[in-house]
């Protein structure tokens, strides 16, 4: 089996199209760049202040001058732009981001989503997250389907919400789920999986669609 | 013309115990650190400080953190400063969490006389409590109101003698708006140029908002 | 790469009758002529014009209000061309005046996902008519609402081919505000350039917002 | 007697600091940038996007990108910025503006503005205005002291207000008038009109200042 977080990056990679202009939230997510076809023309959002985000520099060759959102020294490509934090979140909240893709403690059966909070234990602050799964097109979570075995797709988020009904799509190792107006819909899954495994892992109602099809790998 | 370039002590000689400050910078990158270090050295407390973020550990805010000067911290993310949680724990320092976007939005509303702005980040979720809530066309949104400061420290990568700044790349973020919304703007700059050497329509703050203007601030040393 | 230059006929196909338009520029200056004459050739009716103000004359948006292709005109000024006065008077021509700052802030709101914003602008005012007031702190403020728009036509002076834009001078105006809160934003440039060749620090108009380029828009020719 | 609209110019220009940001409007007002001291450094704004508006162009020498709001050809000074519109109206409603300069069609005891319609007649639009006057520190109205006769300081406006209590002082051909919390005062007269004359020309209710000076020309 391939790297798990390898897998997931691959499957969400294939939701962009040809001109998208996409916002990668930090870890996981940030490995889906890694899979977009060559030809495609993918903007990159970095919510710190451009647009045009491009691989990680050699080592040696970093500007100081110029981190992620993760505050990693990063690259630019032709055709970036720079901007203030305003100008940055305004174009997220106002819809120009196509996609995003972001990790999750909890999504639910409505598509709301915690990602931000565990009281007491964790509190690092919701930084860009509440902007972007509010303000782009598309909310994709990308995660493991369990934290290593607790539910985290549950029929109601116990922990404080980033935003509500915003998820579109999660991804997971063992498949691919939509979020529709009448519950969680399983569309993909792993053949390394049962649907009864995926049940299982999923303490939200899930339909099977009458589409169902193998995960790609 | 009167003459904005004063030596660091002089620079920050006006903020006192209890002042509110922004801090510009994502991370640390853009954060004005000789005023940061300056601030330290003076060692004055109960600071309320401004600012997208924590930092991380010897970088930005966090040396002010770490120092014990800091008794509020409004940002959006304090997650790569472990100091903070421990503070926080502690009960040493108040942390005021904000998503990113409203906190550039209420810091624009202060700079620019807005009375508020209307965003729909945060309905439904913790962020929400206390807030009022318009619903407009059957979408909610919350009323972020503006947030305004004693000081703005500003980073600029070219400043003019007049105070017109250019940022370069990710070092801009939060630094123009800032400087818009604080009663006294420090600017700790990398180069000083003469004025009319910034091409007029690539300044990225105008000169009129900058109070004072410091030289010698350096890239970051990795 | 998408390819987003195209001939005037193409860029302009997709407007039709009783389409919303932002028009940017401040009097003319900033205003995309070539495509203002060319709505005009296509004789298009009953638009929605969004501007600053009427231009005069023979420029800008005026060439549209001449030829009688406007049905409503959202402006904050009107009073240099004489044509506005006398289309409303014969009940041709429905004009919406709004405060300028008020203008830009509502398109701003309307590209940027705001529900709207507080200003004080018009409080006690013929403005502020079915309008709510907001009181914060003893002080009213309007709710203004977003504005968004059909199509933008923006005026670059330089765009390189991705659709960043950078804009010289005064002719920036409504241009960058207009070009986030319209569904198709087409730009007519003075000068094409490769992508890169605008300083990505300096790029006032991120390519994003671009979805056509046409070249060819000259100067104006006082 | 100097040129009227010279003489109020003249004196508007001594309202003026070293150091200041002014928005002067179109018309009598932006005479006032002709009195400046020359050791002086005033920024002047243009509220369609600049800071840093120098004097008209030779003729010949206009540049088609650069006009101020009035649609003139200007020049810019060395450390001009531009900047978008949301952005100049920042400026101006964020109080950031020193002074602004306006004409009037009516002032009255209060301080109320009317200076942007006259409802049937003419009807322009508040341009920038109604912005300026909310956002500027400090709002002078420059214009003669009637409409041929006809009082313009009145008790109460009766055209459509421009904003409430927002003039700070009124500079005529005859003197000069601070709106204070108790109302106007008389503060300066000119030499070549009796206090009654100024009382007659003027609706609203009038105190003299015990300091009462005399008006330079």
């Amino acid at each position: 089996m391939a790297d798990v977080k390898e897998m997931i990056a691959k499957r969400v990679a294939k939701e962009l199209k040809d001109g998208d202009v996409v916002n990668l939230g930090i870890g996981l997510p940030t490995k889906v760049a890694n899979y977009i076809p060559d030809d495609y023309d993918i903007t990159f959002q970095s919510e710190n202040g451009f647009l045009g985000l491009g691989p990680a520099p050699e080592k040696g060759q970093e500007d100081v001058d110029l981190i992620n959102a993760g505050a990693q020294y990063v690259t630019i490509k032709s055709g970036a732009s720079f901007f203030d934090s305003a100008t940055s979140f305004g174009i997220i909240r106002g819809h120009h981001v196509d996609i995003t893709v972001l990790g999750a403690l909890q999504v639910d059966e409505e598509g709301n989503l915690a990602n931000w909070i565990i009281p007491g234990v964790m509190l690092p602050g919701m930084g860009g997250a509440m902007d972007l799964v509010v303000g782009a097109k598309k909310v994709i979570i990308a995660m493991q389907h369990t934290n290593k075995g607790k539910h985290k797709i549950l029929k109601k988020c116990t922990l404080p919400y980033t935003a509500l009904r915003v998820v579109d799509m999660i991804v997971t190792e063992m498949g691919v789920i939509e979020v529709t107006p009448s519950g969680l819909v399983l569309t993909e899954i792993n053949s390394d999986y049962s649907i009864d495994q995926v049940m299982e892992a999923t303490e939200a109602t899930i339909m099977v669609s009458s589409k169902l099809k193998e995960m790609t790998k | 013309m009167q003459k904005k370039i004063k030596t660091l002590e002089e620079a920050i000689a006006p903020i006192k115990d209890g002042s509110v400050i922004m801090v510009g910078g994502f991370m640390g990158t853009g954060t004005p650190e000789i005023l940061m270090d300056a601030l330290v050295l003076k060692g004055i407390k109960d600071l309320v400080i401004i600012c997208n973020d924590g930092a991380y550990p010897k970088r930005g805010v966090a040396k002010l953190i770490a120092n014990k000067q800091v008794k509020t911290l409004i940002a959006s993310h304090v997650g790569l400063n472990p100091e903070v949680g421990q503070q926080m724990d502690r009960g040493e320092l108040e942390v005021i969490l904000v998503p990113q976007g409203t906190l550039a939005e209420r810091i624009r509303a202060g700079g620019t006389g807005l009375g508020g702005v209307l965003t729909p980040t945060g309905v439904g979720t913790i962020v929400a409590e206390g807030k009022q809530v318009i619903t407009i066309e059957g979408k909610e949104y919350l009323l972020e109101m503006p947030l305004k400061a004693d000081f703005a420290l500003i980073r600029g990568s070219v400043t003019d003698k007049k105070g017109n700044v250019w940022y370069n790349e990710s070092t801009r973020n939060f630094n123009p708006l800032m400087a818009m919304a604080a009663d006294t703007v420090i600017v700790a700059t990398e180069k000083i140029v003469e004025v009319g050497e910034i091409d007029p329509n690539n300044v990225m703050t105008p000169g009129i908002f900058v109070d004072v203007i410091v030289g010698g601030e350096k890239p970051w040393q990795m």
